[in-house]
């Protein structure tokens, strides 16, 4: 039974540390702001999922299960909520997306 | 201007929790990492977070500056009054175990009161120095 | 004890790590003029800071940290951002040869005195020989509550922290002193004409 | 597998690190005080189980609560409103509570 657990968590953070390095690499390349927001947000959410279920699998005591489950919980709520936030605030602060034709690329680095 | 409506909605979901966390971190920091200034600071910002998405008026509203005032010298004074009361009951200043019959009971009984009073300290202290910075940029936006 | 080794090892290695991540941040604070960005910078370095005091077993260190850092320290620099300015302004060249010298020198004075302190979590060093054996072993009888790190601070340390406390409220008192209660005035006074069905009221 | 864990969330931590030096706009330098403030929860949560003592998750929730108050408080002052709700929003706010 440990085994199976085992097994499954490690697939688990596994999965997640691939996520994990995923979005940090969009991060670094993509070319501007929303792009980078699309890589780093998405992945974020899943990551976290994932790591903090494969720690939560190798918990051994219900009350470190159970505040690992909230920690899970409250970056659900605020990992996307601060993700659409930001993204806002740079669409009304005026940001323009990347664009690969000529024009538009104020923001390209 | 309505550009954060799912911070609102949110945060609003998430003030409570802040709110519990800050006093399970009072309460529990004799068991877990915690204590009065942790907590104390939690508190606080789960008020700053409110005030940030609704204004400070609102919050204002609920937590006035005067009451930040006297509370941040009503939890010192919490905390040197224990320290009256051990001397009043025959010990030291701040010697606990003379509150409570059993030496480990008072102990605890004082630990837990003190930190209570930091707590409001420094909860009371941190909100009246957001206070002081947020309200004086209000003021200046309507003074323009 | 290969197993304590091999952990010893990678503790050893995120420790290097994140101590490098920190000296970049700090680089990066010194030399970056905007002045919203160094908040981030800062922000950023409270966190990786929290990470190692979670490292070196400092638990309630670590959660102070996580409380002010993330909670209400880049408040309070935003809030001073807001009323002041977003760039720093650099007066003269930005070099000042002799300061770099009395800085280097204090500098090396200082990591010479390091040599003679005990190494970190050395069971002979001083701190660990007299005091902490008694705070340690007979807290959990005197005190009876299993974090000694609150039994130390409230208990046997209790005096301090009520200075502690004090040095608090007196630094409120000075902000108070300098930037005013922040009391918004309101700008006209609410109405039942503003508020028809008592909506705000819920 | 938990140093695994451990490794990537540093490399992250790194590029993260990268984006907020290099970053053109003050936009990606928030999104990159997000993501390390999310990676740092992860950190904690992970570093907790390497040095066996996991009930370090406390802090890890203590910085998955607060540390998005901290962008929500750059975003304002960011639009110059200071560090508080300008009162036209304060009042969108008050009549979604009345609904």
């Amino acid at each position: 039974m440990t085994i199976v657990l085992d097994i499954l968590s490690w697939i688990l953070l596994a999965g997640g540390s691939a996520l994990l390095l995923i979005g940090g690499i969009g991060l670094m390349r993509m070319p501007d702001f929303y792009s980078r927001i699309q890589a780093a947000g998405l992945t974020d959410t899943l990551c976290s999922i994932m790591i903090l279920l494969g720690l939560t699998l190798q918990a051994d005591s219900i009350p470190l299960a159970a505040k690992l489950l909230f920690t899970l919980l409250f970056l659900m709520f605020t990992g996307p909520t601060a993700a659409h936030a930001m993204a806002k605030n740079a669409h009304h602060d005026g940001l323009e997306p990347w664009q690969s034709d000529a024009g538009g690329g104020s923001s390209k680095r | 201007m309505n550009q954060y409506i799912v911070l609102r909605v949110v945060s609003r979901l998430l003030i409570p929790v802040i709110l519990i966390f800050a006093l399970y971190v009072q309460f529990h920091g004799e068991y877990s990492p915690g204590g009065g200034f942790q907590a104390g600071i939690m508190f606080t910002a789960a008020f700053v977070v409110y005030s940030l998405l609704f204004g400070l008026e609102e919050v204002q509203r609920a937590f006035p500056p005067v009451a930040a005032h006297v509370l941040s010298a009503g939890g010192a004074l919490l905390y040197i009054a224990v320290g009256y009361a051990t001397m009043l009951l025959g010990g030291n200043f701040l010697e606990y175990k003379v509150l409570l019959p059993n030496d480990q009971a008072g102990e605890t009984f004082g630990i837990i009161v003190i930190e209570l009073g930091v707590g409001i300290t420094v909860a009371a202290v941190a909100l009246s120095l957001y206070y002081s910075f947020a309200g004086r940029f209000v003021d200046r936006e309507a003074g323009d | 004890m290969a197993v304590g080794r091999r952990r010893w090892v990678i503790e050893a290695l995120i420790d290097i790590v994140l101590l490098t991540l920190l000296a970049t941040v700090g680089i990066g604070i010194v030399v970056i003029r905007n002045l919203l960005a160094v908040t981030m910078l800062s922000g950023i370095y409270s966190l990786i800071v929290a990470v190692l005091f979670v490292l070196m077993d400092a638990v309630d260190v670590a959660l102070t940290e996580a409380a002010v850092g993330a909670g209400i320290m880049v408040i309070l620099m935003l809030g001073t951002i807001a009323l002041t300015t977003r760039e720093e302004r650099v007066h003269g060249t930005g070099h000042n040869l002799l300061a770099f010298v009395v800085v280097l020198i204090t500098g090396a004075a200082l990591i010479y005195a390091t040599l003679d302190m005990p190494g970190f979590g050395d069971p002979e060093a001083p701190a660990h020989t007299h005091l902490s054996p008694r705070f340690t072993q007979d807290s959990p009888e005197e005190i009876g509550i299993p974090n000694m790190v609150t039994s130390v601070l409230a208990s046997y340390r209790g005096i301090d922290t009520l200075g502690e406390v004090i040095v608090i409220f007196a630094a409120a008192v000075g902000v108070l002193l300098v930037l005013g209660g922040g009391a918004v005035r309101r700008r006209r006074p609410p109405t039942d004409a503003d508020d028809p069905a008592g909506e705000g009221r819920r | 597998m938990f140093f695994v864990v451990a490794v990537a969330i540093l490399v992250t931590l790194a590029f993260a690190l990268v984006r907020a030096f290099a970053g053109p706009t003050i936009h990606d330098r928030i999104l990159a005080l997000n993501v390390v403030g999310t990676k740092t929860v992860l950190m904690i949560a992970v570093v907790g189980f390497i040095v066996g003592r996991p009930e370090f998750v406390d802090i890890a929730i203590v910085y998955a609560l607060l540390n998005y108050i901290g962008i929500i408080a750059v975003l304002r002052v960011f639009e110059g409103h200071g560090l508080s709700a300008p009162p036209a929003e304060a009042e969108a706010g008050k009549k979604e509570r009345g609904r």
